[in-house]
């Protein structure tokens, strides 16, 4: 319960700040004033009625159509309607307006959560976030009913981040879906939510969630502040939130974690990590992020130890491909011959033969039209998908080789670099290989190996001079954390991930009770 | 502190090691067996011990004051005229050094790998990348050796135990030929490149943080990388014979031709040349950060970054100014280039040592 | 001609985008260094691209250093 | 700053990019040379270069059988790297001589030295260290450039790999690069030698396309005998019993074949399945003395003969004879080198690795102490296997 609560020492901020339009006794004048906030917007409701075992108090009851759930108001209209006469006048029925309301409340409202509203700004949220309002005549206070509940999607399976073994469940758009998604898997009390609101128009909920006792202090400050920064009028995404709070801009290399899996995340939660929700997106974020994060998917501890470390090496391998592939081809055909052998080399020249444009242009025009099928096909139609894969093959695969414009060998060195880019789990990640990519490939045709070298000096330069809140993006490789190795490119058996990564979680990094820890 | 950059003592250790491997793990085997011949390793093995020695040097110098680099020391206490023009001179060492090392490079790639392109272009594209590593800071620099380092251990024992079946045991011999002097001529050499050049180690010591691991992490880069010299001079005479080494002007480059396992791993010198590139690279590093810091301790600037681009242009007319091919840089490296390195990293130092002692008892008593 | 005319932009923007930075921060002497040791660098470089004959740094070095290299090898041979 | 950072990459790519690409070399902008013939002409030297036309090779196009899977361009020049680049007013393409599989001289180059032709090779970064070199035995180093050779399209290939599987299962050649041909010159005492090369029948037909769709070709290449050079300077050749000697003294032999007389006429054949050679060296009394001991496993491959193999002194008498033999070979090619005054085995090295003092003053007249050197031969060999069968057919036939 506690995002409730925190919740309410967040209303009660916003009440010191703007003490300006309080409301009124008047319950004619409070309603005008809402008409006048929203303007003519069809979708508020406004209903004047009296409660039915007090008609001396005139009542209104407010909310935006829609917004609200509607069982859930109807139940509240209900009992609040309802015959309740006897109860109270048990109590004598000239009773002052306070006792009305405290009645009321304690008595009849069978919902989970009634909030006291004392301004306008207050009385704005409170609607806007879907709940129903009610204010009596007399009285200054009005009354936030909590009736939230929209129609959202249903708990689906994820669509970027699949996997074969492993729960199937995604997040999905609504902020609340997503927090108890998260607090099912970890039912311990030091799971602490705080929430806030971002955006000034928008007024979107973002949630930071971590474990108590186990996050790292120093970056959850960081986190807290960053997002305390961020003044803009909307936050549609998380994304939104990713590039105002990320540490670096001009990076290719995303510096947050982005996830639509509540395995990932909890699993995050439980290394040290925090992580940020955000209303209205299924992708949460997740904080400090390392590079070689991007490399794991959560299946690599749900399989065994060994073919996981396997397949972690494997993406590693597809990682120096998709990086490099093109650029080697060019760097060591147009300027290693020697390190070809000698019958590879006179077919590959055969290749060549009759091919108009040199290796870079050839390699340039494949790699471009590759990623417009990538971006048609991802931007298409599911039924037009096919028709664009197939054309796309046929005109890159077949025709292009026939024409003489490209080289067989070409298109061979292009689809696989295509499909080991594939493999990479994260899907912003990926994209920064592609841009850098062409980059290498640019090098490799102007310098060779040198030039490929050189940028990957650059490339790890960099790589190591960036840091996600405070940790070294390169961690554990530089710096160099043997202790933390054993969960990078290999992963050892749930017995031996007894620690949590040092840099991320720094103190409490002891996973299990050290006594039971050892297997048998 | 003007980079308020921290490395552990770990990183100093490698740091260290790669400093020491620099530009010899390419040319010294030339220059040792050319003077020592088939006993060049024992030169290597002797310089190991001098090398200690240096090394030990340089750990007390640092010690005087843990919290002041080498151009703060020799401000401190050479006093305000002789200290800036010793300063300057010491910065200018690291310039020059940066220029040859960057010549030295540039020949080998012009030499052996890529024939037609302008040695100006090489050079360009160098120094673009170590400059960018210098703006980087201190620790960008040190994490990225950590992750490079791995893959020098790697590539290095690849070279070795493809070069394994190649020994032919007969080259070492006749062992001692011709007595001790010209293994002494040839420790010359394989003391001052490894060794006595990594002065600038102490532009770093203040950085360290653990400063009570820094005699050890001196000890275990030096120890390896003197090592790894020694094994690569053997290697090269064990594998080419000594008249070849010392033929040939980068043996260490010669050598990897020499691979073969099986007709599958052939002519990947190219690939291997990787291990020159990653050592050379940061040797330019350490010295052009140490260059950039020293200069802006010496006119107490607030910052030393902005320096990296009018450093880099002036080392890069140094490389173009000190010699017109690529002989007569080879035989300075190997007749006056090792007195140089004396003068600052073993004269200077010991002076350091002997007024920084001495000054410091005055202030105990 | 298009090497030196290439260097010298990418020089020029260079400091274009550098110099600004420094004013910023007022920097005042930091920024004088800058431009007289930009100078220097590009005057070097320029007279040695347009084949100027500078002295040679490395010749004074083998100076002072030949005597002390021939007496240790007279030493040692 | 980071603004400028991103600005430092961006100019450091611009630079790379803009600044062109000087050494590109496209694959279909070079032709590939694998093979180079030295040969004398009036001003200098006279090359010859067989080039690949790679979509002959290639499995690709099957059809278009009107060209030949190689082509020879040749010049003259006065020094070697002219001639070399005058190839270009011939070729349309640059020659790339990364993947050079064959380096031949010829005769008369050979006598007059290969030294001043070996340093440009040397030199030049393009030729790597992995191609063979031989003299060629027939007059003309191009001729062997011209001839097509069955089931390997190139000929420097067929050439190459002739020399490389011939060494290991033929003794009497050998396969000499350029590395050890250099190291051998370099070295104190010892000479290099390298393999020969000629065509045996018809020069001028084997030179067409006809010739390899016959079954057995007008004109084949043969790899045979050593040459022997005295510092860069061809001086002798070795026969093919000679050359196994030689190969034998060495320790180069992998497996070869050997026969011996029957004592009731007919022939015994040995395979030769292991050798290890020793040379040790020694300085008795300011004489330099060389024993070479050498221990061989042999396998009866052929008994022609009715001897009985099946009784141990036999077997004894076997290994006995054939040692004898092995050494016979050993002395033939001492003998002939020490008339040509070369030392090619390397004696001299040896005793300055054993002895190096004395060899000291040894090294000023080695040639003349080579002529005049003592040699004692030890050869130890063992019968291991005797094929799938134990007694000669012969013998089975007289019972």
């Amino acid at each position: 319960m506690s995002f409730f609560k925190k919740n309410n020492t967040f209303t009660k901020e916003q009440q010191n700040r703007s003490n300006a339009d309080l409301l009124s006794r008047e319950l004619t004048i409070n309603i005008s004033t809402i008409k006048e906030v929203f303007g003519q917007t069809s979708d508020l409701i406004i209903r004047n009625t009296h409660l039915h075992f007090y008609e001396k108090v005139n009542l209104a009851i407010i909310y935006i159509e829609g917004l609200v759930d509607t069982a859930v108001q109807e139940s509240v209209l209900n009992s609040m309607l309802m015959d309740h006469e006897r109860t109270f006048a048990e109590k004598g029925n000239d009773q002052s307006a306070e006792q009305v309301v405290d009645f009321l409340i304690n008595r009849i409202l069978t919902v989970s959560q009634v909030v006291e509203v004392s301004d306008v700004t207050e009385v704005k949220t409170q609607l806007l976030s879907g709940n129903t309002l009610f204010f009596l005549d007399g009285h200054s206070k009005g009354f936030a009913v909590h009736t939230k509940g929209w129609k959202g999607r249903n708990i689906d399976e994820p669509e970027s981040q699949t996997v074969v073994r492993g729960p199937r469940e995604a997040f999905t758009e609504n902020i609340e879906t997503s927090i108890t998604q998260i607090r099912k898997r970890i039912k311990d009390s030091s799971l602490i939510v705080e929430s806030t609101q971002v955006g000034r128009i928008t007024h979107t909920d973002v949630a930071i969630m971590y474990l108590k006792g186990i996050a790292n202090e120093k970056a959850l400050k960081e986190v807290r502040e960053r997002l305390d920064k961020i003044d803009v009028d909307g936050i549609l995404e998380s994304g939104n939130i990713e590039e105002f709070i990320q540490d670096t801009t001009y990076s290719p290399f995303p510096t947050v974690f982005s996830t639509e899996r509540a395995d990932v995340i909890a699993g995050g939660l439980l290394e040290g990590r925090i992580a940020i929700f955000v209303d209205g997106t299924p992708f949460v974020l997740l904080v400090p992020a390392l590079f070689i994060q991007f490399y794991q998917v959560s299946e690599d501890y749900y399989q065994r130890a060994d073919i996981s470390s396997l397949l972690r090496m494997l993406r590693l391998f597809c990682f120096i491909i998709a990086l490099f592939g093109p650029a080697l081809y060019i760097g060591i055909t147009t300027y290693h011959m020697e390190m070809l052998p000698t019958s590879l080399l006179i077919s590959l020249a055969a290749q060549r033969e009759g091919i108009p444009f040199p290796a870079l242009i050839e390699a340039l025009m494949m790699e471009v039209a590759f990623e417009i099928l990538r971006e048609a096909g991802v931007r298409m139609p599911r039924t037009v998908g096919q028709a664009v894969s197939i054309v796309g093959a046929l005109v890159i695969g077949e025709a292009a080789i026939m024409a003489g414009i490209v080289s067989p060998s070409m298109v061979i060195v292009v689809s696989i670099t295509a499909i080991a880019s594939f493999v990479i789990p994260s899907y912003n990640m990926a994209i920064s290989l592609r841009i850098l990519r062409f980059i290498f490939m640019m090098l490799a045709a102007s310098f060779g190996l040198l030039g490929i070298t050189v940028g990957i000096f650059a490339l790890v330069l960099h790589l190591s001079s960036l840091k996600s809140f405070g940790v070294p993006y390169m961690t554990p490789f530089g710096p160099f954390v043997l202790k933390d190795q054993k969960d990078t490119i290999f992963r050892l058996p749930q017995w031996g991930l007894l620690n949590r990564p040092s840099l991320i979680a720094q103190h409490n990094t002891t996973r299990v009770d050290n006594k039971k820890s050892q297997k048998h | 502190m003007l980079d308020n950059g921290q490395i552990s003592s770990r990183q100093l250790s490698i740091l260290f090691l790669i400093f020491t491997m620099g530009d010899s793990v390419l040319i010294l085997p030339t220059i040792v067996a050319g003077e020592a011949k088939q006993d060049a390793w024992i030169s290597g093995i002797l310089s190991l011990f001098f090398g200690a020695a240096i090394v030990f040097l340089y750990h007390r110098v640092g010690r005087m004051y843990p919290e002041h680099t080498l151009i703060e020391n020799i401000l401190t206490l050479l006093g305000k005229w002789i200290g800036s023009i010793v300063a300057l001179l010491v910065i200018f060492y690291g310039m020059i050094s940066i220029g040859a090392l960057l010549r030295e490079i540039g020949d080998f790639m012009t030499s052996q790998i890529m024939v037609e392109t302008p040695i100006t272009a090489i050079m360009i594209l160098m120094i673009v990348v170590v400059g960018y590593a210098v703006r980087m800071g201190l620790e960008s620099i040190a994490r990225s050796v950590e992750i490079f380092f791995p893959w020098l251990v790697l590539l290095f024992t690849f070279l070795l135990a493809l070069l394994v079946p190649q020994i032919d045991p007969e080259h070492v011999k006749p062992v001692f030929e011709g007595g001790i002097k010209p293994i002494l001529r040839g420790a010359i050499p394989f003391t001052s490149y490894p060794f006595i050049e990594t002065f600038m180690i102490l532009m770093y010591l203040p950085f360290v943080k653990n400063k009570h691991e820094i005699q050890r992490s001196l000890f275990i880069g030096a120890g390896l990388g003197g090592l790894v010299l020694v094994v690569f001079t053997l290697l090269s005479i064990l594998v080419l014979g000594s008249e070849m080494t010392s033929n040939q002007t980068y043996s260490g480059y010669k050598l990897a031709t020499k691979i073969t396992a099986g007709d599958i791993i052939e002519r990947v010198e190219a690939l291997l040349a990787g291990i020159w590139f990653i050592t050379i690279f940061f040797k330019m590093i350490l010295y052009f950060y140490a260059s950039c810091l020293g200069t802006t301790q010496l006119f107490k600037f607030k910052d030393y970054k902005f320096l990296v681009v009018p450093m880099s242009i002036i080392t890069l007319s140094l490389s173009l100014i000190i010699t017109d091919n690529s002989l007569y840089l080879g035989t300075v490296f190997v007749e006056q280039w090792p007195y140089y390195d004396f003068t600052f990293g073993i004269v200077l130092l010991l002076i350091l040592l002997i007024i920084g002692t001495r000054k410091l008892k005055k202030q105990k008593t | 001609m298009l090497k030196f005319f290439y260097i010298v932009s990418c020089l020029l923007i260079i400091s274009l985008i550098e110099i600004p930075q420094l004013k910023k921060k007022e920097f005042k002497r930091e920024r004088m260094f800058y431009i007289g040791f930009v100078l220097l660098g590009s005057g070097l470089l320029t007279a040695n691209l347009m084949g100027v004959a500078i002295p040679n740094p490395l010749k004074a070095m083998e100076y002072i250093y030949t005597p002390i290299s021939e007496v240790v090898y007279g030493f040692l041979t | 700053m980071k603004r400028f950072v991103t600005l430092f990459v961006i100019s450091a790519l611009l630079l790379s990019v803009l600044s062109g690409c000087w050494n590109r070399r496209e694959l279909n902008e070079m032709s590939l040379a694998v093979a180079m013939a030295v040969d004398k002409s009036k001003k200098g030297y006279h090359v010859s270069v067989q080039v690949v036309n790679p979509s002959q090779i290639s499995n690709q196009q099957n059809g278009g059988a009107l060209h030949t899977p190689v082509s020879v361009y040749s010049a003259s020049g006065k020094t070697l790297f002219e001639a070399i680049r005058k190839i270009i007013k011939t070729s349309s393409r640059k020659t790339y001589f990364g993947h050079l599989r064959l380096l031949i001289f010829s005769k008369e180059i050979a006598k007059e030295g290969v030294g001043k032709t070996l340093d440009m090779i040397w030199r030049d970064q393009e030729f790597r260290s992995d191609f063979f070199m031989v003299v060629s035995k027939t007059k003309k180093a191009k001729d062997i450039l011209q001839i097509f050779t069955p089931v390997e399209k190139i000929p420097a290939n067929h050439v190459f790999q002739t020399l490389e599987v011939s060494e290991k299962a033929w003794a009497p050649t050998v396969a000499i690069d350029i590395d050890e041909f250099i190291e051998d010159l370099l070295v104190e005492g010892k000479n290099p030698v390298l393999g020969g090369i000629q065509v045996h029948g018809n020069k001028e037909s084997g030179k067409n396309s006809s010739s390899v769709s016959k079954i057995y070709p007008d004109a084949r290449l043969v790899a045979s005998d050593i040459a022997l050079f005295k510092k860069d300077k061809l001086v002798g050749w070795l026969n093919v019993d000679e050359s196994k000697g030689y190969n034998y003294i060495l320790g180069n032999v992998k497996s070869t074949v050997g026969f011996l007389e029957c004592p009731g006429g007919g022939n015994i054949t040995m395979e030769v399945i292991r050798t290890e050679a020793k040379i040790k060296g020694n300085v008795v009394n300011h004489k330099p003395k060389i024993s070479i001991s050498l221990k061989l496993d042999q396998n009866i491959a052929d008994v022609e003969c009715d001897w009985d193999i099946s009784k141990q002194t036999t077997i004894k008498q076997i290994e006995k004879e054939s040692a004898k033999k092995i050494i016979a070979l050993m002395d033939k090619a001492i003998k002939k080198a020490q008339k040509e005054k070369t030392d090619v085995f390397g004696f001299g090295s040896t005793i300055h690795k054993s002895n190096p003092k004395e060899w000291a003053a040894l090294k000023k007249n080695w040639d003349q102490e080579f002529t005049s050197l003592e040699v004692d031969i030890k050869v130890e060999t063992k019968i291991r296997v005797f094929g799938k069968v134990n007694q000669s057919l012969l013998k089975e036939l007289e019972e």
